[in-house]
């Protein structure tokens, strides 16, 4: 049994891989080749700087077709780099579906040091600076990095210096000793956590689930009755009353509240079943989403916005 | 009573002490504080109280005593929110229970967490369940590491530890998102036990189909006082049963009112209606 | 001083934000504490990245098994953080040409840019991407009507994935009044406005009890946060 | 399907290759006995075809299926259809690149049928990454294909801000509180089209594009319920489509919920707009209805072969 299965993975891995090397083959052979990435030179500030925009083989071809050795639309290698390398990332994640593996692991801690930087980065650039020495000392940050902060936003106020203190108390921790003072800060968020959620859930979600519960039994839609909307109604009124004796906790699920909660159950059932079946789609057009980039933009295998329509009207031609 | 006398209302009291229009909500809250402090009361004065099982809670010392027999470690996932999320407190409070049990068995567990914020308060709270274990020395800092703000990158290096160390149980408790099935299809794959608690309702499906138990909602938030198994922690979840049959009550009458209302056509009833719904729960 | 201070703030800070919501000079108190919240999240990106990088770094002096994917992790870390943080190859804001650090720093074709683009938004979206894959095991393997309340969420499951494919509508187009009139009592039972029948009426349920359940769960953990029962983030001293 | 089957006879030979193992051993090892055993990975392979293929085949031959459109995309598309060319309209796009599988469709379509309409589009976002979402749909639709709409005068992009719902409180009273500059960092005082704009309740139709929280809980919780003459439709993912059914139709006039909906809607806008050949980047949704109907049907057929295996499992009468 062991050994068919060796045998099975091998014979397995072999397809794959000539599979692979015939498809990355017959990409790579292709008139148009494959993976390549574009950009347009654009000038800004007056021609102060280029700015590089994406562009398309078919930018490319047409550019070439109306001015043979132009400068404008170019082949960008970094840009293909960076293609081929999402490329690998991609299907160094989806390896992982196989069993953990080396590609995984380099694919991961990439990530994991990438997304770590990236959001500080984005924290620094987007709160520190404008929410915490903006607020602080306005002139810095207008000589420097916002030069257009103007209005009632350049103001100093003071009271940003409680989160100043707030933080620096937090980042003690890195002190050798007196760490403790971080449960300050700490104890701060908490706190108007508490509050602030208490107040929140009880009038977002407690008051207005109740108010939408207070439902008539009986409907009557322009004098008629209304039998499926009385229907809904009853269901929709029992039925929470049900699923709150579920979440009771002061007595076993036994005799009639046994069985009320085990209706309270099946709604709750029925619930996740819809919520399942609804999220499937979603996650069914992410994954079409990956496979299309593969397909799409890194092997050039087919083309459904018309990235390269240009491309295969003038071999078209010249074939 | 329709939107703008209510309005002009607010805007009146802006200048005010005291929001009046606020005045039902004041009530609502204090009758539900009121009826949890209340039996906080009665639970320190020695009133008895008894609360069902949960099966997901029962088994959290079992699943912990696996991973002592096979040797392999138990992963705490504190969820993706960071500590202003109501959720991510009660994981940690969790975390501070199911780490003595971990103490006890002399078993280890790893927390990653996704917020630097997450990471202090759970480290906190990990040392103190060592120390109450009395194991303080075997209390390890490193155990509770940050990883990244990023859920997909979080939700890799979840993955990746999971194929690599094979813990034997997994805690997931906290705010989940789309990673919810992505850690518990990983965890069934290695094999672990899995006991998931959330208050997500639309991650709560994953769970449920793929995690060994799943506490729903508010059982989530009663998993820290059940644990603890202090008299005073398990007086509050007598007072949310209370707040459950004001629920229930408010819901009562109210569909019975609006039923008469319409079956009948009485004015007196539909102001009734209108009034418990615009008023008091606006 | 270690434990009680912190308390007494964490008490002090929630009740007086209780309070704010009903006295209205003060209400906007609570928007103020959002920001100064979003603040402090961005100073503790420091702890993180120093944890993060210290750990790795202990990795590779251990020379523990993988240090090798640590030094990747710490190359790919510093190289994004210098990037970002120095805005390199970021020019100047067109409006500002005279303020060299004017530009945004997610300026296209910028190093930073290159690390969001080609390794960021790929992996993302592919870890995301394999819930896909992990959806279509889960359901092979619990799936199964075991008893009323799996079966329940199966056959719900079932309806809702039929009903959005043109599959299920194709299965159920039969019911309709022009093939015979009797079927126009029985349209609710097509596939599509079975669905719509389940989401409105038996999702509303559980979504509502659920809804109702977590709210007094937080009210119960808000208030024993407040009152210092539950102070597990603390520590002991 | 023929013709293109031959024509493409190397995917097919992948595909048998690939499956060969697993169809020799439900060949030798007994068809009930293996499936019972079946390693996960062979669905995870299958999955993997069931989107693949439907995605090269759409891809190459340019087929679509035929979407009928639903009650709420027809009551989508009627608010956006029912306004006069000038109404400003608010377009929040809260969500980043994670989900852009699933809503980039419904961008796409939301801004052409804006576009087709002549609204003055408003863009703001409450997720961080939302204000690049937005420049890539402007990039992407209005630049190529509504050269004649100005930005500033046609629509602008006023970019994210922080502080979640607390944004969209203070916006629907007084956008410009928060709302100084717009993205390029222009004063929002000099761009024309702001002119007369105070707040979000002037706006005839709020179009939310999210991806969860915030997102257009939020902006029905906090701006379409105390403000109910605003009317507000959104295009959301699959997995949260489910939370929003309980606020249509009184608070929520329209929804989109993942790849169906926006390929019901994109049909919508093409046949009243569309022309015979539209271009494929209009077809988004419509082109990823392939690879979701095949998983949909994968994932039901193996919900059913799992429970034939149960109800057959001698040992289950033991248990």
């Amino acid at each position: 049994m062991i050994a068919g299965m060796k045998r099975e993975t091998l014979i397995w891995t072999i397809v794959m891989v000539l599979g692979a090397a015939g498809l990355l083959g017959r990409a790579f052979f292709s008139e148009q080749g494959m993976g390549r990435e574009y950009v347009r030179a654009v000038p800004v500030a007056n021609g102060q700087w280029t700015q590089y925009d994406g562009a398309t083989y078919t930018d490319y071809l047409r550019a070439e077709q109306a001015q043979p050795g132009q400068t404008v639309v170019q082949l960008s290698l970094p840009r293909t780099v960076g293609l081929w390398l999402a490329a690998f990332f991609t299907l160094a994640v989806f390896s992982f579906l196989w069993g953990d593996n080396p590609f995984y692991r380099i694919a991961e801690h990439v990530f994991v040091g990438v997304s770590a930087a990236y959001w500080m980065v984005v924290a620094f650039w987007d709160v520190i600076v404008p929410n915490l020495i903006g607020k602080i000392w306005p002139g810095v940050v207008q000589a420097w990095a916002l030069p257009g902060l103007a209005g009632p936003e350049a103001e100093r106020n003071l009271v940003y210096v409680v989160p100043l203190v707030l933080g620096l108390m937090l980042l003690w921790r890195l002190m050798p000793a007196g760490g403790w003072i971080a449960r300050w800060p700490l104890a701060v968020v908490v706190g108007t956590t508490a509050g602030l959620r208490l107040i929140g859930f009880l009038q977002g979600d407690f008051l207005a689930q109740i108010r939408n519960t207070i439902l008539p039994l009986v409907v009557f839609t322009g004098g008629a009755f209304d039998f499926w909307g009385s229907v809904s109604n009853t269901i929709i009124v029992v039925g929470v009353l049900c699923c709150l004796t579920y979440f009771f906790f002061s007595f076993e699920h036994k005799g009639i509240v046994g069985g009320v909660a085990h209706v309270g159950i099946w709604m709750l059932m029925i619930t996740f079943g819809a919520a399942f079946g609804y999220t499937v789609m979603g996650r069914i057009a992410l994954l079409g989403a990956r496979l299309e980039f593969l397909l799409d933009n890194w092997l050039w295998l087919i083309d459904p916005t018309g990235r390269r329509v240009v491309a295969t009207m003038l071999f078209g031609l010249i074939g | 009573m329709s939107a703008l006398p209510a309005a002009a209302q607010t805007a009146d009291a802006s200048t005010a002490w005291f929001d009046w229009s606020r005045i039902y909500f004041l009530f609502v809250l204090v009758v539900l504080c009121g009826a949890v402090l209340a039996f906080i009361v009665l639970a320190r004065r020695g009133m008895p109280m008894k609360v069902r099982q949960i099966a997901g809670l029962a088994s959290v010392e079992d699943a912990v005593g696996r991973a002592t027999e096979m040797g392999r470690p138990c992963l705490f996932v504190p969820g993706i929110l960071d500590m202003n999320d109501i959720q991510t407190i009660a994981a940690v409070t969790i975390l501070e229970r199911v780490g003595k049990t971990v103490a006890e068995y002399d078993a280890r567990i790893e927390v990653p967490t996704s917020k630097a914020l997450v990471m202090l308060a759970a480290r906190e709270a990990l040392q103190s369940a060592y120390a109450s274990a009395g194991r303080p020395e075997n209390f390890s800092a490193d155990d509770v590491y940050y990883v990244t703000e990023e859920q997909f990158a979080y939700v890799g290096h979840l993955q990746g530890v999971m194929a690599r160390e094979r813990p034997a149980a997994c805690f997931y408790f906290g705010g989940f998102f789309a990673e919810s099935l992505i850690l518990a299809e990983t965890g069934n794959g290695i094999g672990a036990i899995q006991i998931a608690g959330t208050a997500q309702p639309q991650q709560l499906p994953f769970f449920v189909a793929a995690c060994d138990y799943t506490l729903i909602g508010e059982e989530f938030f009663a998993a820290s006082a059940y644990l603890s198994g202090e008299p005073d922690q398990l007086g509050t979840l007598k007072g949310q049963d209370v707040g459950k049959l004001i629920v229930a009550a408010g819901i009562v009458i109210g569909a019975v009112a609006a039923t008469l209302a319409e079956l009948t056509g009485s004015d007196a009833l539909r102001g009734f209606v209108t009034f418990l719904t615009e008023r008091v729960m606006s | 001083m270690k434990r009680t201070v912190p308390l007494l703030i964490a008490s002090a800070t929630g009740f007086i934000l209780i309070v704010a919501y009903f006295v209205p000079p003060i209400q906007a108190w609570s928007e103020q504490v959002s920001v100064w919240f979003n603040i402090l999240a961005a100073v503790a990106f420091i702890l993180g990245g120093a944890n993060l990088l210290g750990n790795h770094l202990k990795h590779i002096s251990d020379r523990a098994r993988g240090w090798g994917y640590s030094v990747v992790l710490i190359v790919s870390f510093l190289a994004t953080l210098v990037a970002g943080l120095g805005k390199i190859g970021v020019n100047p804001s067109a409006d500002f040409p005279d303020f060299a650090w004017s530009g945004t720093y997610r300026q296209i074709g910028s190093p930073f840019w290159f690390f969001y683009e080609y390794a960021f938004t790929p992996l993302t979206a592919t870890i995301f991407a394999i819930l896909a894959f992990f959806i279509a095991s889960a359901a092979f393997r619990a799936f199964r009507a075991k008893n009323i309340e799996a079966g329940l969420l199966l056959g719900t499951a079932f309806i809702v994935l039929l009903g959005r494919t043109f599959a299920g509508v194709a299965l159920t187009s039969w019911i309709d009044p022009a093939v015979w009139s009797g079927f126009q009592y029985f349209t609710g039972l097509r596939i599509e406005n079975l669905t719509v029948y389940i989401m409105a009426v038996f999702n509303t349920v559980g979504n509502r009890a659920i809804m109702i359940g977590i709210a007094l769960g937080i009210v119960s953990t808000s208030l024993k946060i407040l009152l210092g029962l539950d102070r597990s983030y603390l520590g002991k001293d | 399907m023929g013709a293109f089957l031959v024509q493409e006879w190397w995917i097919v030979l992948m595909f048998l290759a690939s499956l060969a193992p697993l169809l020799h051993r439900l060949a030798t090892g007994g068809l009930v006995a293996s499936l019972r055993t079946l390693d996960r990975r062979w669905i995870f392979l299958l999955m993997f075809w069931a989107v693949a293929f439907p995605i090269y085949y759409v891809g190459v031959t340019g087929k679509t299926l035929p979407e009928v459109p639903g009650l709420l995309a027809q009551s989508t598309f009627d608010e956006i259809e029912r306004l006069a060319p000038g109404d400003p309209v608010l377009l929040a796009f809260d969500y980043e690149p994670s989900s852009a599988g699933e809503l980039t469709p419904m961008a796409t379509a939301f801004v052409r049928h804006a576009a087709e309409k002549r609204l003055r589009m408003y863009f703001v976002a409450l997720w961080p990454l939302g204000a690049q979402m937005i420049d890539d749909v402007i990039e992407r639709v209005l630049t190529p294909d509504f050269p004649q709409l100005q930005y500033g005068r046609d629509f602008v992009n006023l970019g994210y801000k922080s502080g979640q719902e607390a944004v969209i409180k203070v916006i629907v009273t007084n956008l410009r509180e928060l709302y100084t500059t717009d993205v390029r960092g222009t004063a929002v005082q000099n761009i024309p089209m702001m002119e007369g704009i105070a707040s979000v309740q002037q706006m005839k139709l709020i179009i939310d594009v999210s991806a969860g929280t915030p997102g257009t809980k939020e902006w029905v919780q906090y701006a379409v319920t105390p403000y109910p003459s605003l009317r507000i439709v959104a295009g959301v993912t699959g997995v949260s489509a489910p939370l929003y059914y309980p606020y249509i139709p009184r608070q929520l006039h329209g929804l989109l919920g993942a790849i169906k909906g926006a390929a019901e809607y994109e049909q919508l806008v093409l046949t009243r707009y569309g022309g015979e050949n539209p271009n494929p980047k209009y077809t988004e949704g419509l082109r990823r209805m392939g690879p979701q109907l095949v998983a949909h049907l994968l994932i039901i057929g193996l919900i059913v072969v799992a429970n034939i295996l149960y109800f057959t499992d001698p040992s289950r009468a033991r248990r």
